[in-house]
């Protein structure tokens, strides 16, 4: 990296994550959770309406100018983290994350002034639909595709695992010219989403707090967002942010489930003593919080790249996401199991954290993915660096 | 005894006695008056004082014309060993003929929250009022809780004494109102276990199994005979009747009644990884092409397949009398491996539909299930628990 | 497996083995294995000797015919096993697996009867130069070319990392006709070690009990073995006959290693108790003895097949030698780790085995390219079958 | 004290004084008589008591001017701080100015064989006969014993009391006949510590360091300092004169002492495995190109870069006076993991030539000197010990 790197929250940020902390433990305490992942949208329009006016972290990185709080990744980073913790339940990453960055990026100062101050303010939801049931989250496999009537258009194509799709006013779609290929001729468009041709479904998904849907499009009526077919490398962008701010997430849920693990290890007894000062048990969680930090690590270094325009910063977000997906997974597995048998019991909170470690391993492109994209998005090293660095 | 008389004997006296169309417990009374349904018990209880070698000759005699043996589903042979061990004869007379005929299914009521494998940490109490014993406490991981008649009990009733000597064991009906089941829900939706709370539940002065505060020794006998009987209780099905086709009413009754013991354990499948479904959906996914899940896969073949020879070797030695290497005490631990990398391969093949569940889901929910119940394997002292009461 | 597996060795087997045991400990102990493995040759002719007459072991699997015991791929399992227990330095593999195994599929009856007796009898000692630097281990990467003259030809090309290569009186080459491709157009010849166009040259090797050579041919005098151009598919054959024996070396290896590590940690007392007290190594033990166990049963199965001439005995070789390479190395560095600082010395034997595990490993091909090989061997499953199995 | 101050003062000094051509001894006895050498010792010997603040300020001074400083290397500082704390003023008088200097070179004679991490199971023995202290016993893991002057002794001189109160602590003369220092050979052919021999090696009575049977207690400091220490002292000389070209005698002198001390340790970049090489190699092997390559060597830049920004927040942290979270002590957990999979990379890398060795192999011999070196890596209760040794 050539951006001088902080390694350290400010005060500022710090306090910022210490309010969050304890607001959300006030409004969605793990009680409130089970209840709202229950319910048919899967979150509390009550609690978002709070996140929204008392913190306005709806509009936490859009423009002052558009009635957002103008900050960065690294507090989107902050904020994903303590929800991640929490297991808030709430179109966050899917509204506040993907949609208004993708909008910022992609949509014109007309558009903007239009749909980005009641997004800030949490008035409305939008999402961004992307995926396909065939290529999963590769932008280069969308298939819908997107006919020009004029200045008007209309959508026809299938999208799968939208994030709060059922739930999302605004839905943003991503489609392509006809015959285009790979991230070319991608626009996004603007679709209503209770718009003639658009047809919704929740799916059956295996994290409840995580609500993803089905949405089928044919002929939809659709506004053109930006530039024609421009749209492919600004994605690319959103999604990279997005990946930034789901390792956050993850960090989040399983330092928690860290803390929960060593503190019922140090409390339950077997065989007359705390199972905790078992010495094998001692060392599982010694990896689990090695794995937690280096996750951390990543996830904060990601963020802090992003905000500082690093260059690098798409291998960052696939390092990132990568080593928090295996990280969290691994961490959850272990609380499981570091709970004994109770830990499989659904009146345990463990499995909570398990099914969104699960949601999140795999939303956005699994690790092998990100690996596999980290070393495409490598620079060849010039002969030199090597010979030069062998003495280090 | 000549074990070419005893087969012959067997095999004579079940066919004049056989009857695929009879009641299973018509059927099976005659045969535990007969002796032949337990030849390895004292012949003074249902049984004829057979060794092994002989006991292995009556049970091949059965399986040749596929007859139907007595009840071994659930822990019933648990609570038949313990009771021909430590209890008296009131006892033996009361219980020992319906276990085995299969109209009084049991349960074991030892584990407790938080005790986990410490079993010796019971706290639920029984006192004596003066003419009987009064039940208050909770516990856990009891399995046919819900069908079950009667309970084998492990309580405390002495609180000054070390821990191992508060103890008594007792048989408890499970029909009263002191008495609750409760389903314990697992996070991927099924109920393999139960817990029991009791409030005032109810115990005979003679349903005291051994002495008071002896209650450790004889639930020492019930695990050792679990540990035991462990793997030929799981086979108790499998080898009965190979190759002979099982129509008649006696069949349906046994299928019912294997069906409600084996009830809780539909998910053990997908626990274990369900290796069997990786190579099929690779090529299915066409994932068979990347190869980062070449690699996976691969792994997992090699594990799962060594771990499978493994088991196989230590059988082998087992059953030509060689001495046990350790190969034997390493499923569990291999087993663990196994299905958290048929989880993550499963994850690799389903792609972005690893999210989700039910219908939606790859393998219409099969692969979330799995995904969802691989963290149970080898579970931090609740283990052992869980597969010995595997039946 | 169609073929019924036996699962457990014969009592001639088992008497074999601790035959060999006991005359290994006796010939090679390990001051033995030092002195030799410090020696120009790497092996001592004493002991290959005593191997050739007492034991037969060198015509082991050879047919009575010539002179062999017309014994099994079990009992060369048994003997590699053995051997890689004791470390014992000989060129077994090189000449009495690979070398005699690929002369009994290719050459004709008057080669075989002319070559394998002395081969047989251990008076000879031979070796497989097929491997080259483009492409290491692959057959298909061969570009050594034969040229014919009438019914001579010489070789040209230059063969690396071949087993006792210095040592060995008889070289048999792998070379290509010009122009073909694959395992296509290949040809075993037999070349004299001292033959003229033949420079052979030892190499630096990490494992100083395994010797390898660079040979260089410039027009070097040859004799085909058997038929032109069609050795391919036989010495695929060969090879994996080799990674059986090689999967069961590795296995004798790491078991002996566990061995000595679980004596010495029983042994070493640390703050006044055996460290083997130690939960934390008692579970990394017990992690050791599974993977040698698993390794094992993938070694003897892999054996069996092939004496059963299973259909299958490619894959199960490549699943024995990836199962084995990881488990060998894994078992050496958690038993040098064990053994503290003093196991990273020159003095504590631990460090042989390492070293025999890194370049086993490695030989006949790693354990990505094995894994790789078995998923290219894979049988499409027939649809019924997985529906079949979900019962079980 | 007032910062500016003395940093005019000590730049005012330097200029005055330093003198790149003048010889490293004669340098540093200057130095060391001024005071400027040790500011954070007593005033009475050779120090200002200065607080760390100000050290920092005087030590930022001799950085800009790339001045060298007192002798640091190897565990010279540790035998001071010992000396300072529990040493007579004889022995002050005595050791401390050659120690600063650079003249005497000290080794430290704690660790026996087996023994491992349990120093106070230490039995080299040392019994006074009259007039001086005789010593007999071996110890290991001493790095700078072959070209040492003194050792740090840890010995056995009550063999009744319990072992830690049996133990007497000296300083002991490392020329003479009953001392023999053999070099301990690595698996990887290098020989980073020695073994120590002592057979009749005598102690001058005066040599005994605090009281008789106090021994584990003075060891307790140079252990404290040693850790305390380690990371100024292994950066002790990166952050000298960067930028400044160092030319002159009296910088040739110290490239040597450095060499000297460095020399065992020229293998640990390849136990630590080497990731700088691993992307590099990738592209020239062509490897980069295998998939299975790729997701491992992804997997080792995930970890290794990581592991970096956890040691970087770490010190972050520190620097900002923040509480130490965990992510300090996981720094060699985190090395161990690193080296392990860079072996397996550049195993990956290498291909058949993982092979070879020396000139044969890739990197002249790089590359195998990691595969045989990575397993050194947290050595269960060695580690500990090594990683304190290093400078």
């Amino acid at each position: 990296m050539n951006t001088p790197m902080r390694f350290h929250f400010t005060d500022e940020q710090t306090q910022f994550r210490d309010m969050l902390r304890r607001f959300l433990s006030d409004v969605s305490p793990l009680p409130v959770v089970r209840r709202t992942m229950a319910t048919e949208t899967g979150y509390d329009p009550a609690v978002w309406r709070r996140l929204a006016q008392e913190l306005g972290l709806t509009g936490l990185t859009l423009d002052e100018h558009y009635g957002g709080a103008g900050f960065g990744m690294v507090e989107a980073g902050i904020a994903m983290e303590e929800m991640g913790r929490a297991l808030l339940c709430a179109p966050f990453l899917a509204s506040a994350v993907l949609a208004s960055d993708a909008i910022a990026r992609i949509a014109t100062d007309e558009q903007k002034q239009r749909l980005l101050p009641s997004l800030a303010a949490g008035q409305t939801i939008a999402t961004l639909a992307f995926a396909e049931h065939d290529g999963g989250f590769a932008l280069q496999a969308i298939a819908t595709e997107a006919t020009r009537h004029g200045a008007a258009y209309t959508l026809t194509g299938s999208k799968r695992y939208v994030l709060d799709g059922c739930s999302a006013d605004t839905l943003l779609v991503v489609a392509r010219a006809p015959g285009s290929l790979g991230i070319d001729g991608l626009s996004l468009f603007l679709v209503r989403g209770d718009g003639s041709g658009v047809v919704r479904r929740a799916l059956q998904v295996i994290d409840p707090t995580r609500r993803l849907a089905a949405i089928e499009l044919r002929n939809a009526q659709a506004e053109l967002l930006g530039t024609a077919d421009a749209a492919g490398p600004a994605l690319v962008r959103t999604l990279e942010r997005g990946c930034i701010a789901l390792a956050n997430e993850m960090v989040g849920g399983a330092a928690r489930l860290l803390e929960d693990t060593l503190a019922y290890t140090k409390l339950r007894v077997q065989f007359g003593r705390s199972i905790a000062s078992f010495q094998a048990i001692k060392h599982r969680c010694a990896e689990m919080l090695l794995q937690v930090e280096l996750a951390k690590s990543a996830a904060y270094y990601a963020a802090e790249a992003a905000d500082a325009g690093d260059a690098q910063v798409g291998y960052l977000a696939s390092l990132a996401k990568a080593c928090a997906s295996d990280a969290y997974l691994h961490t959850a597995i272990e609380a499981i199991q570091l709970h004994g048998g109770i830990g499989f019991t659904f009146d345990n909170d463990t499995h909570l954290w398990f099914k969104r470690a699960k949601s999140a391993e795999v939303l956005l492109g699994d690790a092998t993915w990100h690996r596999e994209r980290m070393i495409a998005l490598l620079p060849r090293p010039d002969p030199q660096t090597k010979r030069a660095e062998q003495v280090a | 005894m000549n074990e070419a008389a005893i087969r012959a004997e067997v095999n004579a006296w079940l066919r004049a006695n056989w009857d695929p169309n009879a009641g299973l417990v018509e059927w099976r009374t005659k045969l535990v008056d007969s002796g032949w349904g337990m030849p390895e018990w004292p012949a003074g209880w249902y049984g004829r004082d057979f060794p092994a070698s002989l006991v292995r000759a009556v049970e091949q005699e059965f399986a040749k014309l596929g007859v139907v043996g007595v009840a071994r589903a659930g822990i019933r042979l648990l609570a038949a060993a313990t009771l021909l061990e430590h209890g008296s004869d009131a006892h033996k007379q009361q219980f020992l003929r319906r276990i085995l005929t299969g109209e009084d299914s049991w349960c074991q009521l030892f584990s407790e929250p938080g005790s986990g494998s410490d079993l010796a940490g019971a706290t639920t109490r029984a006192d004596f009022d003066g003419k009987q014993w009064i039940v208050n406490g909770q516990k856990l991981w009891t399995t046919s809780a819900h069908h079950a008649d009667w309970g084998l009990l492990l309580a405390r009733t002495d609180w000054d004494a070390p821990k191992h000597e508060g103890l008594t064991y007792f048989v408890i009906d499970m029909h009263q109102s002191g008495v609750t089941v409760q389903p314990l829900k697992q996070m991927n939706g099924h109920a393999s276990f139960n817990q029991v709370f009791f409030s005032d539940a109810v115990v005979k002065q003679e349903h005291l199994i051994g002495k008071i505060a002896n209650g450790w020794a004889v639930a020492m006998t019930t695990l050792a005979h679990e540990r035991r009987r462990a793997d030929g209780l799981r086979s108790g099905y499998a080898d009965i009747g190979v190759g002979v086709e099982r129509t008649g009413r006696i069949f349906d009754e046994e299928r019912a009644e294997i069906a409600t013991v084996m009830e809780p354990y539909t998910w053990y499948p997908q626990r274990a990884g369900r290796v069997d479904l990786a190579v099929p959906r690779a090529f299915e996914t066409g994932r068979i092409e990347d190869p980062a899940v070449r690699q996976e896969l691969a792994r997992l073949l090699i594990l799962s397949s060594a771990a499978e020879w493994t088991a196989r070797r230590a059988r082998a030695a087992q059953q030509l009398g060689k001495p046990q290497g350790p190969e034997g005490s390493l499923g569990k631990l291999a087993a663990s491996h196994v299905a958290r990398l048929a989880a993550r391969v499963h994850t690799m093949l389903a792609g972005a539909d690893a999210l989700l569940a039910g219908e939606d889901g790859p393998e219409a929910g099969i692969i979330a299930e799995i995904l969802l119940s691989v963290p149970a394997v080898s579970i931090a002292g609740g283990t052992d628990e869980i597969q010995r009461n595997i039946i």
